[in-house]
């Protein structure tokens, strides 16, 4: 068995007779990093916290290194070996350097040691001339930088980062995935990561694990779960926004034809005739195109006729709502909607490969998360 | 008015010839009352801090007590601790009555519940999730509360100058238990007190005016220290 | 702050204290013995039950009549004269109830009651406010109403009252001396022998008690009644008010004063 | 001790009998030591707010000030309060000495700086920005004060009660300005003062043991307000 | 001359006698909504302070609807009509449905009114069933979604948010992209909005203004600033992570061969020979291939040979940087990068379009942000 820093058992958390949390089991290897995403509410800061040992669950059991946690004299020793970033930088009311030279200081270290650390942090972070500074006086994202400083400082063999980056820049936060994805492979770390940023989410770690009222509802890679979601909820979740169910209607070697709604549609698979099956498709892989030409059946190739009902902004990009008798989310370039001078009300043809189709398999839904009996999940 | 101007004259003259009564009497109301703030402070802060952060069964009735004591008469308590120190009573071995000890004792009673009650009400205002973030840090539940406590100086300044003002102003209980007895545990209450009863206003003011400054200089230097604390 | 054999608790009257005697006695009297004085000031009936429970050594106080109660049952080994001077009856200075003119202090009572004039009473059990009421019985009048009234404090406080509300008062002759420079009140009625005000030392029987210091309280009474205490009684106040305050009785017994 | 019981014993029976003298004492207890604690709170609250909230030169100074006013013994307070009030003062026109108003003003004196300290540093104590927070909202200066110290009720309510306990826990100043005069000016701290300087010891506890309920009795009232304001 | 809502000249805010922002004009109209980001600390939220009355700046004037600010009365009057969304959401202790009142009852709006416009908008937030929790239980995102509910229920003439959506998941984030937009477009409202997500800043609004210690580098349309920065630390904050200087070496038609570093590109645009040009390229606009066939010059696609020496995860796709004897950022997909089976070390070719190079012109750089003399921005 590989070393298991966290395991927890059965785990709930109830509030006002609410309950806000329920673990089945879920456990964190040293040297991995999971990454919680989940809706505001779901209960990711109460996992962070139960974790952290700084909330008793009301059932259940929470193991570190093994032991069971819960008494208050062994309870400090590993709290000793974690560090918590939370969700609001709660600074004290000293300077800069003493608030991120706290953690070092409940441990007894400091001189010329604690020096060397906090300042070394403190220049990664882009802070060290806020040094002096009440932190109290920091600025939103200056905060947020010395309270991530004064977890990493710590050096711990648990990190439990509460959206550390929420508020930093773009250049900053870049910066700082590539620095932490370093850090943390080097250091022998179990990181539990929770962020509502899709890229954060991919970029960071390899598992993931999708909180919804207070429940896992998928664990994986993080391809695994951006690519197949197990449920409607968390497909919508992870940004795949059209979600249909088809009907097959033919099968010829590996494609079928399937109907959805008063459309036809090409999937990749082998199914039963008759059968029903759940499709995700994320809306930056629909394009769109004049009417024109033929429509092909069973090709590598979708194309669904339909109506422009909405074309919204994105970015430096356009969303585009098309009525093909259910409604398609496309994201397209400005440049391609300039080219094709779309409006509202306009005939386009919907466009998208048949490899972008997903699948969404709810017979694969489970809730405990243990990396080790997880299911093979290797990308494409 | 012209009494109270002839007292602050002599007020001024009294300290100015350091009379040896005056230093007498200043020295065993700053020993008596500082002590008392003292022995207050160490435990009541705690007890205070304790209270504020730690929600248990029974808290909200300790917290009554608490208050009750803020508002408990000086005379009230003098006349406990007096029977308490009796020769008869339950503390009359320890031959504490008619000497600052008991004074003290008197004192600590009073100003205890003070810094208690200041001290949770200060904590209590802290956002707990501080404390949880320190614990997440790596804080003992006595770092912890070391850190919360250090957070709230600010109110908690005022608890103990609240506390010491209680201790040195109160006169009822002193004199119980001190008894006034000159060059021993006359304090400046108790002398003001004793002179306003001999009709010496002018002296009588005199006292009270020392006594203000006295009060006056420890704020004023408690204040400069949570200045000078204020951005560590 | 520890037990000290040689600590004497003395109870005694605010009065006393007040006059500033005490001030020149108890460092005479240090200076000549072994033992170290504690006078602690209280009401009459606070000093009286603190000899009853044992909680002093010796008192100076002036109460004849409860005094007597606490010699005859035992807790006083001795009681003896050591001053005395007389009660006044104070007023304001247009006297309405014509005191100053009263042939005795019972009528002088009468006729206050009579008019529309404030009496405040000390209502404290004090010596004084003892004396007030038994001159009240002998004048066969049960004060009330809103014409008297108790302040229930000390005789300065008390005269400082009569003086705001142009009121009479009985007083001490020692308190009024020291604080009539602020007082709008005048002597109208003293020297009468219905007035007598006898302070007496009342030592404790050792023997009752676990912790009393009869020895120490024995030597202080003594030194009261010796010539070189009395010599100081004698001449204390002459300096600050022209007169002596407390007219000496060492060895006189009560009897003797009264008539 | 034996003492101390049997005092509890005859309070509870002097109660239960509505002694007529005893219902008088409570009435012009409660009277006098409300009506203070109320002309504290209208003035020292949002004087205290003022002072935690806006910053100007001199701001340290004030606080100084009431901080020393904080801890002014009630006897000092009594003695300039009574030489104000002599006839031959110069507020003697008012005829207040020795008045239920007299005893008032006093306990107002007295009440007022602790209140308006404890309301400052209550304030002091909640993140500024929450204030600039409510402005942006369209608060006026004055609605963001208001929000700002119901933001701080929990600590208020501690320097309400702590003012209050002053207020009817204090004797020196009551005794000296309001005279002590049985049905008028009597209030269970002087009365206690006065039983047991009358040696009435068992009386006093008595008088003791029924303030201390009173104050009791308040302070729960004002918690269970407290308690049940916690979630508006 | 349109009507101005807010108007600032030559403000400056300073503490500790440090300049946090020295603006030299501002201003800003009726339905519009200017968007302001910058790094952390350059004094974003200290100019909403200022523009929303809540702090006085050192120097210069704050004008509302053409009246000149300072005056408490009339200021209470003018704060009246605006709102203020803070970055942090300051929660009085008190019900959520109180919290979102709040700004009604200052108003003396109460009543049925309020609670039509209190229940509107904690529906349109997603926390009508947080109403009657206290607002200091509720989760991270929660308590921003009560927020910024405070703000928008008082429906006013200026809104003022101060990155408002940092906490939120992505779908609602999404969702209130679209609502607020509308509603914004609909009800009239200046709005100043602070952010650090670079979508968000292209999607909410046309106007875009870029703070950098406390001064504006750019202003202008979305467009511009983010495809045609002024400067190179603007190129860089807006994404554009390739920067070289590039020296004209041939001149020919409308296309200019030029060399960076070894390596020879070709740009658009007519140039003098040995013109330097400072250019930024965005990292997704660089793919890779491998190695192959003829170096052609003067093309429509630069073609630069390179070795990897870094690949770095970045959502569901890659980072990889190329050292061409100058670092280049590309971010490819993964499937591209296994279909190469590239690595640390492999040579490759970085492809990019040269319509895709922006030249970085610092003649256009200013301070002054004044929506009628903005220069013509019209896009491509
Ligand atoms: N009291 C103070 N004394 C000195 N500097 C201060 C004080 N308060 C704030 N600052 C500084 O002013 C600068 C601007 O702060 P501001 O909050 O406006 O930044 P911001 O652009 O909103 O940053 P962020 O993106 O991190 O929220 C920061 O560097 C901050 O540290
Ligand atoms: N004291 C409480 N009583 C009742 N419910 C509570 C209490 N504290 C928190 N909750 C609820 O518990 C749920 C989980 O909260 P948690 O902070 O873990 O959410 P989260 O997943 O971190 O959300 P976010 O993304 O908004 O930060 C929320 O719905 C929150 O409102
Ligand atoms: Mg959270
Ligand atoms: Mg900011």
């Amino acid at each position: 068995m590989t070393s298991s820093v966290v395991e927890l058992r059965e785990v709930k958390v109830e509030r006002d007779g609410r309950t806000v949390l329920d673990i089945q089991h879920l456990q964190l290897e040293l040297g991995k990093t999971l990454t919680v995403i989940g809706p505001n509410g779901a209960g990711k800061s109460t996992l962070l916290r139960v974790v952290g040992l700084l909330e008793r669950p009301t059932h259940g059991t929470v193991f570190h290194h093994g032991e069971a946690t819960g008494d208050g004299k062994q309870d400090l020793i590993l709290r000793r070996r974690l560090a918590v970033v939370m969700q609001r930088p709660f600074m004290r009311n000293a300077s800069t350097w003493d608030n991120v030279a706290t953690g070092l200081k409940f441990r007894g270290i400091g001189g010329s040691e604690a020096k060397r650390r906090v300042g070394d942090w403190l220049d990664r972070l882009g802070i060290a001339h806020l040094a002096d500074r009440n932190a109290r006086e920091l600025s939103g994202g200056e905060a947020q930088r010395a309270s991530l400083a004064r977890g990493l400082v710590l050096e711990p063999d648990l990190l439990l980062l509460d959206e550390p980056f929420a508020a930093l820049d773009e250049p900053t936060r870049l910066a700082l995935h590539d620095d932490l994805r370093n850090i943390l492979q080097k250091v022998q770390t179990a990181t539990l990561f929770v962020t509502h940023n899709r890229i954060e989410a991919q970029t960071l770690s390899d598992e993931l694990a999708v909180l919804m009222d207070g429940n896992v509802r998928q664990a994986g890679s993080s391809y695994d779960v951006f690519y197949r979601p197990n449920s409607e909820e968390v497909a919508t979740f992870v940004g795949m926004e059209n979600i249909f169910s088809a009907h097959i209607i033919e099968q010829s070697g590996g494609l079928a034809a399937a109907r959805v709604g008063r459309a036809e549609i090409t999937l990749v698979g082998s199914w039963q005739q008759g059968d029903y099956v759940l499709l995700g498709l994320r809306p930056e892989t629909v394009q769109i195109e004049p009417v024109k030409g033929e429509h092909t059946r069973l090709g590598s190739t979708n194309r669904l006729q339909g109506r422009i009902t909405a074309i919204m902004p994105f970015g430096g990009q356009a969303r585009v709502i098309i009525n093909c008798g259910f409604p398609l989310v496309s994201i397209v370039t400005q440049q391609s909607l300039m080219a094709m001078r779309a409006t509202p009300g306009m005939s386009v043809l919907a466009t998208f490969q048949t490899a972008a189709l997903h699948i969404i398999d709810r017979s694969r839904q489970r809730v405990t998360l243990t990396p080790t009996s997880r299911p093979d999940t290797s990308k494409p | 008015m012209e009494l109270i101007w002839n007292g602050i004259v002599q007020a001024f003259k009294l300290i100015f010839h350091l009379d040896s009564e005056l230093m007498n009497i200043l020295w065993v109301t700053i020993r008596v009352s500082g002590t008392a703030t003292l022995v207050s402070l160490l435990l009541g802060v705690p007890l205070g801090a304790l209270l504020g952060t730690w929600r248990f069964p029974g808290r909200s009735a300790a917290l009554s007590i608490i208050h009750t004591g803020m508002g408990a008469p000086p005379v009230v308590v003098g006349l406990f601790v007096m029977i308490m120190l009796w020769r008869s009573g339950p503390l009359g071995g320890l031959n504490f009555l008619y000497t600052p000890w008991a004074m003290i004792l008197a004192q600590t009673i009073i100003a205890f519940p003070i810094i208690t009650g200041f001290s949770m009400a200060a904590v209590a205002q802290i956002d707990p999730q501080l404390r949880q973030q320190l614990l997440g840090l790596g804080a003992s539940r006595i770092q912890a509360l070391r850190a919360v406590v250090q957070e709230a100086r600010l109110p908690l300044l005022t608890a103990i100058m609240a506390g010491f003002g209680g201790a040195i102003s109160e006169v009822g209980a002193v004199m119980m238990v001190g008894g006034n007895i000159k060059g021993e545990t006359r304090v400046l209450t108790t002398a003001t007190v004793l002179e306003s009863g001999k009709g010496e206003f002018g002296t009588a003011i005199a006292l009270s005016v020392i006594l203000l400054l006295l009060v006056f200089g420890v704020i004023v230097g408690l204040t400069v220290l949570q200045q000078r604390n204020r951005i560590t | 702050g520890s037990a000290r054999e040689t600590d004497v608790i003395l109870a005694t009257t605010t009065s006393t204290n007040d006059s500033g005697l005490l001030d020149v006695l108890i460092p005479d009297f240090e200076s000549i013995s072994e033992f170290n004085i504690k006078p602690i000031a209280v009401g009459t009936g606070k000093a009286l039950a603190m000899a009853e429970r044992g909680e002093a050594d010796v008192l100076l106080v002036h109460a004849p009549t409860a005094e007597k109660v606490l010699v005859e049952s035992g807790v006083i080994k001795r009681r003896s004269l050591v001053m005395h001077n007389f009660f006044q009856v104070v007023g304001p200075e247009n006297d309405p109830a014509h005191v100053a003119i009263a042939v005795s202090a019972t009528n002088a009572l009468k006729a206050i009651s009579e008019t529309d004039t404030l009496f405040i009473s000390r209502g404290d059990d004090s010596g004084t406010h003892k004396m007030e009421l038994a001159l009240w019985q002998a004048a066969g009048i049960t004060p009330k109403g809103s014409r008297y009234q108790e302040s229930g404090q000390g005789m300065g406080a008390t005269l400082r009252i009569a003086s705001e509300k142009s009121a009479y008062t009985l007083t001490d002759y020692g308190t009024y001396l020291a604080l009539k420079e602020n007082l709008d009140l005048t002597p109208l009625l003293g020297e009468d022998r219905s007035l007598l005000n006898i302070y007496s030392v009342l030592e404790l029987d050792g023997d009752r008690f676990n912790n009393v210091n009869s020895a120490g309280g024995k030597d202080f009474a003594e030194y009261l009644l010796s010539p070189r205490a009395q010599r100081l009684i004698e001449t204390f106040g002459v300096d600050k008010y022209g007169e002596p305050l407390f007219i000496l009785d060492a060895g006189t017994s009560e009897s003797e004063l009264v008539r």
